[in-house]
């Protein structure tokens, strides 16, 4: 890591940071040394960047199935675990229908609590260390840091339009 | 973007002025941008403008919380709901009445910002926030009415899907299991729901404020910063969201229908249960966001900025749809138990309707259905911010009665005439000024405490509007990032 | 664990077989309406009163009680036959399956609707749901209220509670509670019987309400017994079972007319 | 004997662990309400775990039901019906079941004590040698003429006690009443019977073996003379049997009782006209079987009467038929009696048993047997009699004043004026087990065991066709520093005159007296020797003959007699007959018992309060509403009553329900304001009632005319009836 040298840039339109992107690109800086944060979500395909990777949703179609195991554990495997089943108004003693709802509800918690969980996990949540971070980005700039060795350092901020600080 | 077509940018500002009528851009809030800066500012100088008239009307409802709420909750609990108005054959009250209400408030900011945001719906923007916070306040005052209605609530965790120390399960039969469980589903669900767009804005609060605010919010923002891939797993989770707890909203007072409809009892057993409820709940919800963003509007700083007419007349418009397909399931629940011709149900009827609770029934007709459907037709009306909450707050007062007569009214006609008793209700009246006491207390305290306007998903709107010129006319097109 | 398939399922109800294990007879003929079975009911099940005011407000806590409405105007005006009303006892117990806390099981073995009073959280769901409208809920700690206590040595004593059946549990608060058809009764003659190894014979004992009903309008035993008293009153030509139109298979035979 | 005396001791050692023990700890869970009795203190043959049966007798009214009390660990846990016992087989009556509730009743007087200010609460308590000694010296420092003794209808035993006394020393003879009795009419009754048949005493009529029963006014299924008893004998009448029809019921009475709520025709007649109908009808019977009309029915026209009456001719004449067709029996009672004319009703309903000719046979009517022990009937006082006491206590020719089970305070007309002729009494000794009104106005009360805690036997004046004494032994350990009365007075008496009663408690008295039974034949048991006799008296709870005791009346001049054909006179200005009938569940002194209160009434089902009774219509037009209370002014007083509109009441008649109404009596029988200050639960009918007399020295109760006004004040009735559901209120157009 001593060999490189974290760099911040700060736009406040759009269309300059995806030609900041397009030169850092060119200066073969790759994109994953390269780290946008903004105040909207801004789409990848706007500054030029790949596709990003989450497992949110893979997370929660696997939280969709636990549920959906819970539910059928709880109607259907909870009135056997007692020797004698209890009987209710002459209903099954694991009937279908209630238990459809009850699977639909498992299902729909797991799913919600792990996409959240996948947030929290993906974005390693909460976490209060101090990282790269300017406030202004907050107020609807983009900032980009990126990481170059130590000696093309001037070479970049002379093309770019702006520098302000670097951290660290 | 065509090449006709200009940006609504910031940078729209500074283009040649279009000739534009002033006054129409005004109505609408995407087409008045501010730098995102200049939002952030007074969405933070709304949370932090506290007048003396705000803490006087919070100190009293601090002290109906307290009295209203907690004392005659624990004096519930120790005498026993003798000194509720409960009877035979009311086993049920108030504290159902108050939970189908609350869960019924709850699902407006679900709706608003679940369902308008899968159909991109633009208005929503600045008010989802709002909405959703009624859905958890609303959801904790359901949860506890729910409490006080048990007779044992500190044996409540037995229904809890865990065994006991006989390892006896709760049993799945029962309407009421899974109502707790989809109770439980929506109440944690909605929160995360409520939590999740919230997280960008606690992160600009966070980088706005200082002592115990900037403590407050750091924590609260989870050390968000705004990377690609943060937004990328937030967005992606948000949708997920989005698609899954429409089902979820509909399911919950769908069981919650259940709860009276499983039931065999004459005006309860009715299929049409589960809609009619959902679309009361809306009805109900709507009529509260529109009091809910005019009461923000009146007293908060900058929010004639953030919340305009169309706001109002998109809202409006809403209520309006769902005046029309409340009354559906009315008269469609009505005329079934109405054709039918059991005796039973035939009995309940006339109770309604010659009944000493006729005038509710009465006046559910007249806020429900009559009063919004022959005013909000008018955009005047649906433009009149204080007009639209007057609506709101009738058509919430015809909705209370609606489900006051489905609960303490209906169950006084049963199979056995002997026992039809009125029901009066006693200390539920404190509880329930005690639940809407708390619940404008949490929203008062939340107004301080949390950004109530999205401020990103604001800028995310202004920044997808544009005009485009079609013939002599500019006409506003929308586009989404994704 | 084995899964029995049939114990699974999306189509209706199981019917338990209609006759069910112990039955009642009332003859609403010679019924007087003279409260002597609730007056009895009250003394054997441990019932509370609960004083003026809750009383007229519903909330009694009989577990039998003597409905009687009017026909005619007058002077050609008649009481309908006093119709006790109890719990039914039903094979298919709307009250049953809506408790979610397994308080009000229906017992295989009495065939009968059990109410678990420690295990009940106070829904109140079981009561909306029954027909008959017999269930009744301990609104407030009736038993011991002070009211009822008189000071002595600065202590509180209920001279009443001298008088509790031990054999039935004292309910508090927030419970809900029916007739049981006096199941202690019933346990009492079957351990009789099993130690001296017979079958409880027809008649061996019987309910509080129709040990006590002078009228002897009140007959309990086995239904499923066809030589019993109670089987045949059941099966006699005015025998109706009330609201029987809702499938919920009542053991209470009413015997109307005359 | 010495096997009885010595059980009474080990129960008295059960009883002191049932008192230290049952002290309640604080909170916790439901075990709190169990407590716990030590097995050192429990009696040798009792198990723990296994109820202890003993059987005895009620006292709840004077029938003497036979009942067999549950005891558990020292404790009567419930109340059944004896079996053997051949009045009650086996059953009770809800007054019965809740007898318990007077045992263990918080109110109970515990201890003896003195009163300084009579009417004042507050008292002094003593101990039991202070009190004998007031007792010895009220008897010894009194002549015998100016000691009285006011008892109620039940224990026999003791009324025999003070008898053996009067007759011994020279005491007033004891003098017995009950406001049952008083509303039964019973001294109407038993002259009736002496007037025609020439014996008196109670009638017994057969209710179950007939095929049809008129009544005229008898409220044979609530409280009238043996409800028990009667409730059976309907309950057979109805059911169908083989040949067996099921039998007809007609009442004739101006308001629907809970006896006539069950009858197949209810005949709404004008009050007074009881004695004309019965004629009438006596008259049409004749007629439809084409006989000549005998004498005592000839001075009526059937026409006139039904006119009268207030009833159509063709209704008199169906009845008639019916009445003609069937086995037939006819039975007076309650108001009917109760008015001017009373006995003239009791002797033409009579009459209309002898034209059926049912005297004496099944299905009719027969003479109660004497009970055993007894020599003829003694029943209580009419209220004539108790007029000429209170007139003597006023002159001041009583100086002591005995007061046992009843409360003459309550229960007698205000118009009487009990209260202030007992302020012309010396001194009042009180024996009350409770805390009543009559207990109230008495110098010193010496509390008696409650009857499940004390000895005794009754006899059994009719109700079944058997002599019949009932035994009653205690059930439980007296619960409280009370002595048995027949104690007291057994030890003051020998204090005071010597040996006049020679026995040395209580036990031993009840052995002189049921021992002479021991030789007779056809009883229940038999023993060779007396303590074997004895204690199987008290095993079945009495001793009773196995064949027909009943003696068959002559009846053979009863037609030929002439009828008193005359409607009632009634005394008082105003538009409606007031009929002030016994609430059939809380009879005479059940407002103490908390689950007496909460039974619904089994007409109108109203709880824990007094009800007047009013037609709808004529409610409406005097602009009167359901729970409207409303100020009954008769020539002798005026109650608040809160209105019932009772749809099966004639429009002319008002009706009230006797027994509540307290001042004192307990908490459950009075109510308390919100300053703990006791006030009167209800109202009580007893003082509307002005002093006429029929002319058996019966009070004319229902022969009063009353006017009412309206207060303008509400109080709501609690009932158990929806008036939504029942009445349709609030869902007209249903």
């Amino acid at each position: 890591m001593s060999d490189t040298t974290l760099l911040l840039a700060v736009f406040e339109e759009i269309d300059p940071a995806a030609n900041a992107v397009e030169k850092l690109h060119e200066m073969n800086i790759a994109d994953d040394d390269i780290n946008i944060i903004s105040g909207v979500p801004i789409a990848h395909k706007m500054l030029g960047r790949p596709h990003p990777w989450t497992n949110v949703s893979k997370l929660s179609l696997g939280g969709a199935f636990v549920g959906f195991c819970v539910g059928l554990f709880l109607n259907f495997g909870t009135p056997y675990l007692y020797a004698d089943t209890v009987s209710v108004g002459g209903q099954y003693v694991t009937p279908v229908p209630p238990g459809l709802i009850i699977m639909f509800e498992m299902t729909m918690l797991f799913a919600m609590l792990s996409a959240f969980l996948g947030v929290l996990l993906d974005s390693s949540f909460p976490n209060y260390r101090p990282l790269e971070y300017v406030a202004e980005v907050s107020d609807g700039k983009i900032a980009i840091f990126f990481r170059c060795p130590n000696g093309e350092k001037q070479k970049i901020c002379g093309c770019a339009y702006k520098t302000r600080r670097n951290i660290r | 973007m065509t090449a006709t077509a200009k940006p609504y940018s910031k940078s729209a500002k500074t283009h040649d002025a279009h000739h534009e009528d002033e006054h129409d851009m005004k109505q609408y809030l995407m087409y008045d941008p501010k730098p995102r800066g200049e939002m952030n500012r007074m969405v933070m100088e709304s949370m932090t403008t506290t007048s003396w008239k705000f803490w006087v009307v919070f100190a009293i409802l601090g002290v109906l919380v307290a009295t209203c709420f907690v004392y005659a909750w624990g004096y519930l609990i120790a005498e026993g709901l003798g000194v509720a108005g409960v009877n035979r054959p009311s086993y049920w009250g108030i504290f159902l009445v108050n939970t189908v209400f609350w869960i019924g408030i709850s699902h407006a900011g679900t709706f608003i910002s679940a369902i308008l945001r899968v159909f991109k719906a633009e208005f929503r923007r600045p008010f989802t926030r709002a909405a959703e916070l009624m859905t958890t306040f609303g959801l904790i005052q359901a949860g506890a009415s729910i409490f006080m209605h048990l007779g044992r609530v500190w044996l409540s965790y037995w229904l809890l899907p865990i065994p006991n120390q006989r390892m006896l399960w709760p049993n799945f039969h029962s309407p009421l299991m899974w109502d707790l469980l989809a109770i439980t589903t929506y109440i944690l669900s909605s929160t995360i729901y409520l939590f999740m767009p919230l997280i960008p804005d606690l992160a600009m609060a966070r980088d706005r404020s200082t002592g115990w605010r900037k403590t407050f919010f750091k924590i609260l923002a989870l050390g968000f910063r705004g990377t690609e891939g943060e937004w990328r797993h937030l967005t992606t989770a948000m949708n997920i969201f989005a698609f899954a707890i429409i089902p979820v909203m509909f399911s919950v007072h769908t069981i919650v229908s259940w709860d009276f409809a499983m039931a065999m009892r004459p005006g309860w057993s009715s299929s049409v249960f589960g809609p009619y409820f959902v679309l009361g709940a809306l009805h109900s919800g709507m009529g509260a966001v529109a009091i809910v963003l005019f009461i923000m509007r009146l007293t908060m700083k900058h929010m004639d900025y953030f919340i305009r007419k169309e706001h109002f007349d998109a809202l409006g418009k809403l209520m309006l749809i769902v005046t029309f397909a409340y009354t559906y399931f009315f008269f469609n629940d009505y005329i079934l138990q109405w054709y039918g011709g059991d005796k039973w149900t035939d009995a309940l009827l006339h109770w309604l309707e010659e009944g000493p609770m006729s005038w509710m029934f009465y006046q559910l007709i007249l806020f429900n259905l009559v009063i919004p459907a022959f005013t909000l037709w008018n955009k005047k009306i649906r433009q009149t911010p204080w007009l639209l909450a007057l609506i709101g707050f009738i058509i919430n007062i015809g909705m209370y009665w609606e489900r006051y007569l489905i609960v303490p009214v209906m169950l006084t006609i049963n199979r056995a005439p002997f026992t039809w008793k009125l029901y009066q209700p006693n200390i539920e009246i404190f509880l329930t000024i005690g639940t809407f006491a708390t619940f404008l207390f949490f929203y008062m305290l939340a107004s301080r405490l949390i950004p109530l306007i999205p401020v990103w998903e604001v800028e995310e709107g202004q920044m997808t509007h544009s005009l485009r010129k079609v013939g002599k006319a500019e006409l506003p097109t929308i586009s989404e990032f994704e | 664990m084995k899964i029995d398939l049939n114990l699974v399922g999306a189509k209706g109800a199981i019917a338990e077989a209609a006759e069910g294990k112990w039955g009642m007879t009332i003859d609403q003929d010679v019924c007087t309406g003279c409260q002597a079975c609730v007056a009895a009911c009250a003394m054997e099940n441990n019932l509370s009163f609960v004083g003026e005011e809750d009383a007229g407000y519903g909330r009694t806590q009989h577990w039998i009680r003597i409905e009687r409405f009017w026909e005619g105007e007058y002077p050609e005006i008649k009481a309908t036959p006093n119709q006790p009303m109890l719990c039914q006892q039903c094979g298919h117990a709307p009250c049953e399956p809506v408790c979610p806390v397994f308080a009000t099981p229906h017992s295989d073995a009495e065939q009968l609707n059990l109410q678990v009073y420690n295990r009940c959280v106070g829904t109140r769901y079981c009561a909306n749901n029954c027909p008959y409208q017999v269930r009744s809920f301990n609104w407030r700690d009736y038993h011991i209220d002070p009211f009822h206590a008189n000071m002595v040595d600065g202590k509180l004593v209920f001279a009443l509670h001298n008088q509790f059946n031990p054999d039935v549990t004292v309910r508090r608060r927030g419970v809900m509670e029916k007739c049981t058809f006096c199941i202690q009764r019933i346990h009492k003659a079957q351990d009789t019987a099993k130690a001296e190894g017979r079958d409880v014979f027809d008649g061996e004992f019987t309910t509080a309400c129709a040990q006590a009903c002078p009228a002897d309008a009140i007959t309990f035993g086995r239904v499923d017994h066809h030589e019993s008293l109670v089987s045949q009153l059941s099966h006699h030509e005015r025998g109706v079972k009330h609201l029987e139109e809702l499938n919920t298979l009542p053991r209470v035979t009413y015997l109307k007319g005359a | 004997m010495s096997e009885q005396v010595s059980r009474r001791d080990f129960l008295k050692l059960a009883g002191l662990g049932a008192a230290t023990t049952a002290v309640l700890t604080g909170c916790g869970p439901a075990s709190r309400y169990v407590t716990r009795e030590p097995y050192q203190q429990m009696p040798e043959y009792n198990l723990v775990g296994h109820s202890t049966y003993y059987a005895t007798t009620c006292r709840e009214c004077a029938a003497a039901c036979g009942i067999v009390v549950r005891t558990y660990q020292g404790r009567a846990i419930k109340v059944e019906g004896n079996a053997n016992h051949p009045l009650n087989l086996g059953k009770t009556c809800a007054r019965g079941q809740t007898s318990l509730q007077g045992l263990y009743n918080p109110d109970r007087v515990t201890d003896p004590i003195k009163r300084s200010v009579r009417g004042d609460v507050a008292s002094e308590t003593m101990n039991w040698d202070d009190a004998l000694q007031v007792v010895t010296d009220a008897l010894k420092n009194h002549k015998p003429s100016e000691i009285a003794f006011l008892l109620g209808t039940s224990a026999d035993h003791l009324f025999d006690l003070v008898t053996d006394l009067a007759n011994s020393t020279g005491v007033n003879a004891p003098v017995r009443f009950g406001a049952l009795s008083m509303f039964e009419a019973r001294a109407t009754l038993s002259k009736a019977a002496e007037n025609l048949f020439g014996q008196a005493g109670l009638p017994w009529f057969d209710i179950a073996n007939a095929q049809a029963v008129f009544s005229f006014g008898a409220n044979f299924l609530e409280t009238w003379i043996s409800p028990v008893s009667y409730t059976r004998g309907f309950s057979n009448l109805r059911k169908a049997e083989g040949l067996k029809p099921r039998g007809q019921f007609v009442q004739f009475e101006s308001r629907m009782s809970a006896t006539g709520a069950r009858a197949d025709e209810w005949v709404p007649l004008r009050p007074g006209t009881e004695a004309l109908v019965a004629l009438a009808i006596g008259k049409l019977v004749a007629e439809h079987h084409g006989m000549e009309v005998p004498k005592i029915f000839s001075g009526v026209d059937p026409a006139e009467v039904a006119e009268q009456a207030d009833i159509e001719l063709e209704a008199l004449e169906h009845i008639a038929k019916m009445f003609a067709e069937a086995k037939s029996i006819a039975v007076p009672g309650g108001a009917a009696l109760g008015q001017s004319n009373g006995l003239a009703v009791a002797e033409a309903v009579l009459a209309l048993n002898v034209l059926a000719d049912n005297i004496g046979k099944a299905g009719g009517v027969y003479l109660s047997p004497l009970a055993p022990t007894e020599t003829e009937y003694q029943r209580p006082a009419s209220i004539q009699e108790m007029k000429a006491l209170i007139e003597k206590m006023n002159a001041g020719e009583i100086k002591v004043l005995f007061v046992h089970g009843g409360n003459p305070v309550f229960e007698l007309p205000l118009a009487l004026n009990i209260r202030g002729a007992l302020g012309n009494v010396e001194q009042v000794i009180s024996f009350a087990t409770f805390p009543d009104e009559t207990a109230l106005e008495s110098d010193y009360v010496f509390p008696d065991h409650h009857f499940l805690e004390g000895w005794g036997y009754q006899r059994v004046a009719t109700g079944v066709n058997l002599p019949v004494l009932s035994g009653a032994q205690p059930v439980v350990s007296p619960l409280y520093n009370t002595r048995s009365t027949v104690d007291v007075l057994l030890t003051a008496s020998q204090a005071a005159f010597g040996n006049a009663l020679p026995f040395k408690d209580e036990v031993e008295f009840l052995h002189s007296k049921v021992i002479a039974l021991m030789g007779e034949a056809g009883g229940s048991f038999s023993a060779t020797d007396e303590e074997s006799f004895m204690a199987s008296f008290q095993q079945y709870g009495g001793w009773w003959k196995k064949s027909n005791g009943t003696t068959s009346a002559s009846d053979s001049n009863v037609l030929d007699k002439t009828a008193n054909a005359e409607v009632a006179e009634f005394a008082g200005e105003g538009e409606f007959f007031l009929v002030p009938f016994v609430s059939p569940t809380l009879g005479e002194a059940g407002a103490n018992k908390p689950w007496l209160q909460e039974l619904a009434d089994s007409t109108t089902t109203v709880m824990w309060n007094t009800w007047v009774e009013m037609n709808p219509e004529t409610a409406h037009h005097q602009g009167i509403h359901n729970d409207d209370l409303i100020k009954i002014i008769s020539e002798a007083g005026e109650i608040e009553v809160p209105v019932y509109l009772y749809p099966a009441i004639r429009p002319d008649t008002i009706a009230i329900p006797f027994g509540q109404g307290h001042i004192a009596y307990g908490r459950y029988a009075t109510t308390t304001d919100e300053n703990g200050n006791v006030l009167q639960r209800g109202a009580n009918p007893a003082d509307l009632l002005s002093i006429h007399f029929n002319e058996a020295g019966d009070l004319a109760f229902a022969g009063m005319k009353v006017r009412i006004e309206k207060t303008g004040r509400t109080k709501p009735l609690s009932r158990l009836e929806s008036r939504i559901g029942v009445y349709n209120e609030g869902m007209e157009g249903h």
